[in-house]
């Protein structure tokens, strides 16, 4: 058995700070909560401001916490949420091909 | 393996005509639904298809099977279905969405008669109306009357050709008495077939635009799995496919779905004339009740009477510019018609007043023979 | 010939489409004329009367049922009796003298007697090729379509029993004969 | 994704098809999957995947899904069963639960309702999987497994109607019926189709049902015409 401290953390809590960002296109926001109620890192929370139709939007207050799973992208009824790697990663993988 | 083009000469059915007449036009798919008197289309169908590498399935119904029919049209195969009265009722739904989806594809009524269940095994004309407006909404189509064995074939080839060039459901109406009757048909050789394919598009896919006619009013047509990626639905839509609600786009589409059929109907209606250069009667008949016709117009020549037959071979659009100049030198019009009147309406609004428009119905099953359509024609003339 | 009518009775099942479609075949095909065969058909398929009839003329057939038969075949008493109304003057009516009790009949009418199901029975050892026994009588007796046609049609007819067939035509043409040396025309 | 066609019929699901980048077509009511059978046959490099509703499926086009499962007709259909007719107001439809509320059952449903995977994997297909739409991920592997597969495919997705159906039974809102489906669904793969529970208030049971292998229509068709053409 490994101790604690011999294990390696299989995703660094520094590198995954930069990794994902959520893009959240607020005004087909309609407020139903999915993807804040459901996300299994809190990373999103209901927002403060209306969006232009009335209804409050997401927004990601905990990103550094996210791995992401796409979990809010894939519940959210509108189309409205975009989670991707950050741009420094997707040129990794442009190179990669 | 089997030839797909049968040529040579051969003594059969008007249905099995039809059936041959769509694999020379290239069919390669058939969906349909057993009903009398048109099932001889479908097995002739079933047998032939897979043997020359088309396709044949027999579906659970006849929407299911026009439906079918639709999709098979849009992956890029010519296709057709064959049914009677009954199963064109059911039909009706998707013949508006191929319509609206401007879908190429042949339906063969083999009429009996109605309304409902009604003859299943007599002749009748009494789909006329049916297929002019059987689904709702505004719209033109095409259906070529058939009044032999061979016409059976001829006009099922034209069907195709002009369903093909128009991006519009083309109906062979054929009725019972030539849908069962035997004569010899004599099929061309291949490469002496007229064919029509549709018009693709010339644009690379981010350029294309489904639904944009071009002067003929009749879009490019691309197909499922060439990569242009476009969607279509019987929803209003604009030149991209996608639904659009408003008045302009309604306005657009629905007239240039009508107009693409009556714009072009030169190039669409087909009649023929028999004797009727100097006729003071005119005689309208068509299909099976145009034999009879032809028959007593002889008969009465031989009498001396001034006679003649115009025989519509398009119904739809009506060929109303033919029958305009067969009437120049008429005092009477006849049309004889195996319903309780139909097409005769469509004669009144090309005669207007000017002279009598006498209608003969007869909706027992059986055409007229010559006589009695002679005694007929006789007694409302008098 | 302008215009010869001829009309097949029988009861569902005995091969009178089949019959009338052969000599369709035979007329249009191989002997260079027009024919239009039709039917009446009924929701039965079996047992019921049923009849078939073709025209066949020298010049395209306009009209295309049959008003007056010039030559009728019957291979049933049910079909004989209901199909025998309007015949025409002089019509040649040819029975299957083992099936069919041929009654009263219009003056002028030529009756001839072949005994079409014994044959098949007896000679030809098969009671299915009975009405091809009466197509050969048809053919010797009517001349409304040649033999050599006939042969032709019935060979692409029944491609697997072409021998069997064609010999009870030959059968059928030797019956024909012999019912014209026998017949009589009522008067 | 030039093999893809995205079929949908009418409903709240059936705008679906346009929101792909792939060739697509919008049927008429419930005429989604006769459409496909007819794509498919007329050319089977292609690949029909069929988006509708409970209603369209089941109700109006319930005879062309039990008649294209029972053919194997190659094609992946995806039900989002919401319950009722939500396009046209919330009527009850085929998957109404007994007693359940709707404007034309305002006193209570007394019909019965199809279980979808059951009456799926009765008429024959070879692939049936249920989740909510909480299972979004899950929902997708199924997908991607489904896709993988030659023969029908059958996948129900139960789906919160907030607007309607929820309200009139007092489920509350979309996020309250999601958390249902958190609270209340289980899986269990290979459960028996003919059991897999679905109460809106108590259980629901999700997973992969029925992963099964059989000759497929079109490649019948094909290795029949094929034989023929020999001869």
């Amino acid at each position: 058995m490994l101790t604690r401290q011999e294990r390696t953390p299989i995703i660094p809590e520094e590198e995954q700070a930069t990794k994902y960002q959520i893009i959240v296109n607020e005004d087909w926001c309609k407020g139903c909560g999915f993807c804040y109620s459901f996300c299994p890192r809190e990373v999103l929370e209901k927002s403060t401001r209306f969006n232009s139709k009335g209804y409050y939007p997401p927004e990601a207050v905990n990103i550094d916490r996210c791995v992401g799973c796409g979990l809010c992208e894939a519940l959210c009824p509108d189309f409205a949420i975009h989670v991707e790697e950050k741009k420094a990663k997707i040129k990794a993988k442009k190179g990669d091909k | 393996m089997q030839k797909a083009v049968l040529t040579g000469e051969r003594f059969t059915q008007g249905d099995i005509a039809a059936a041959e007449g769509a694999l020379a036009a290239g069919c390669r798919f058939f969906a349909g639904y057993p009903i009398t008197p048109a099932t001889e289309i479908a097995e002739r169908m079933a047998y032939r298809l897979p043997r020359i590498g088309g396709r044949y399935i027999q579906m659970e119904d006849e929407i299911a099977s026009c439906t079918a029919v639709v999709g098979a049209s849009y992956a890029g195969v010519k296709s057709m279905t064959a049914t009677s009265g009954p199963g064109v009722s059911l039909m009706n739904e998707t013949i508006g969405l191929a319509v609206m989806t401007e879908t190429p594809m042949v339906l063969v009524n083999v009429m009996r008669g109605g309304p409902s269940t009604g003859q299943p095994t007599e002749a009748s004309q009494s789909d006329i109306m049916q297929a002019k407006w059987g689904s709702h909404g505004d719209y033109e189509i095409i259906a070529l009357i058939p009044s032999s064995v061979q016409e059976m074939f001829d006009l099922t080839i034209q069907a195709f050709n002009l369903s093909e060039r128009f991006r519009v459901p083309a109906f062979v109406l054929a009725d019972e008495i030539i849908g069962h009757m035997r004569e010899r048909l004599v099929i061309p050789p291949e490469d002496e077939i007229e064919i029509v394919n549709r018009k693709k598009p010339t644009v690379p896919p981010e350029e294309y635009l489904p639904f944009k006619a071009e002067e003929d009013l009749v879009p490019p047509m691309a197909t499922f799995g060439e990569g242009y990626h476009f969607y279509a639905t019987g929803l209003t839509h604009d030149e991209r496919g996608y639904p659009v609600m408003d008045e302009e786009a309604q306005l657009a589409l629905v007239p240039r779905l009508c107009d693409k059929i009556r714009k072009n109907a030169d190039k669409i209606t087909r009649a023929e004339n028999t004797e009727t250069e100097d006729a003071e009667i005119l005689l309208v008949a068509y299909g099976g009740e145009a034999r009879t016709a032809l028959r007593a117009v002889k008969d009465a020549r031989a009498n001396g009477i001034k006679i003649g037959l115009f025989r519509p071979i398009s119904v739809w659009p009506f060929p109303k510019e033919q029958l305009k100049e067969a009437a120049a030198n008429a005092q009477h019009v006849v049309v004889a018609e195996l319903n309780y009147g139909q097409l005769v309406g469509e004669v009144e609004r090309v005669i207007r007043n000017e002279v009598p428009v006498h209608l003969i119905p007869r909706v027992c099953g059986t055409p007229h023979t010559p006589d009695e359509l002679m005694k007929e024609i006789r007694r409302r003339i008098n | 010939m302008a215009r010869t009518e001829i009309r097949l009775g029988g009861l569902g099942g005995q091969g009178v489409i089949k019959s009338a479609v052969i000599i369709g075949e035979a007329a249009s095909i191989h002997d260079g004329k027009e024919a239009v065969q039709t039917a009446s058909y009924g929701p039965e398929s079996r047992g019921s009367a049923c009849k078939a009839e073709v025209i066949i003329s020298d010049a395209p057939i306009d009209y295309p049922l049959v008003l007056t038969p010039h030559v009728m075949v019957a291979l049933s008493n049910d079909a004989f009796h209901k199909y025998k109304e309007d015949l025409s003057k002089e019509a040649i009516v040819i029975i299957d003298s083992d099936l069919v009790k041929a009654g009263k009949i219009k003056a002028g009418v030529r009756l001839y007697q072949v005994p079409a199901a014994t044959t098949a029975h007896q000679v030809l050892k098969n009671p299915l090729v009975t009405n091809v026994v009466m197509l050969g009588a048809f053919t010797a007796i009517s001349k409304a379509v040649t033999p050599e046609a006939m042969r032709k049609a019935i060979a692409n007819a029944f491609p697997k029993y072409k021998e069997l067939n064609l010999r009870a035509f030959d059968e059928g043409m030797q019956l024909g004969h012999k019912a014209m040396e026998q017949s009589t025309t009522k008067k | 994704m030039d093999r893809l066609v995205v079929i949908s019929g009418i409903g709240c699901t059936g705008r679906a098809s346009g929101y792909f980048a792939a060739d697509s077509y919008h049927t008429t009511h419930g005429r989604a999957i006769a459409f496909a059978s007819g794509v498919k046959v007329a050319n089977p490099d292609l690949k029909p995947v069929v988006i509708s509703g409970d209603g369209d499926l089941f109700a109006i086009g319930g005879n062309h899904f039990i008649h294209a499962a029972r053919r194997n007709v190659d094609m992946l259909v995806l039900c989002v069963n919401n319950f009722n007719y939500g396009m046209t107001g919330g009527q009850m439809g085929p998957t109404t639960p007994d007693s359940a509320i709707t404007v034309t059952s305002p006193d209570g449903n007394i019909e019965h309702p199809f279980n979808l995977v059951s009456v799926a994997a009765a008429s024959g297909a070879v692939f049936v999987a249920r989740w909510t739409a909480l299972h979004a991920r899950r929902l997708t592997k199924s997908i991607e497994k489904a896709l993988q597969k030659k023969g029908f495919k059958f996948i129900e997705v139960i789906s919160p109607c907030p607007t309607l159906y929820d309200r009139y039974n007092r489920y509350g809102s979309g996020l309250d019926v999601m958390k249902k489906y958190r609270e209340i669904s289980v899986i269990r793969n290979f459960t028996d189709p003919m059991k897999a529970e679905i109460d809106y208030r108590t259980r629901i049971v999700c997973g992969e049902f029925v992963d099964t292998e059989k000759p497929e229509f079109t490649d019948l068709l094909a290795q029949q015409s094929d034989r023929l053409q020999k001869r």
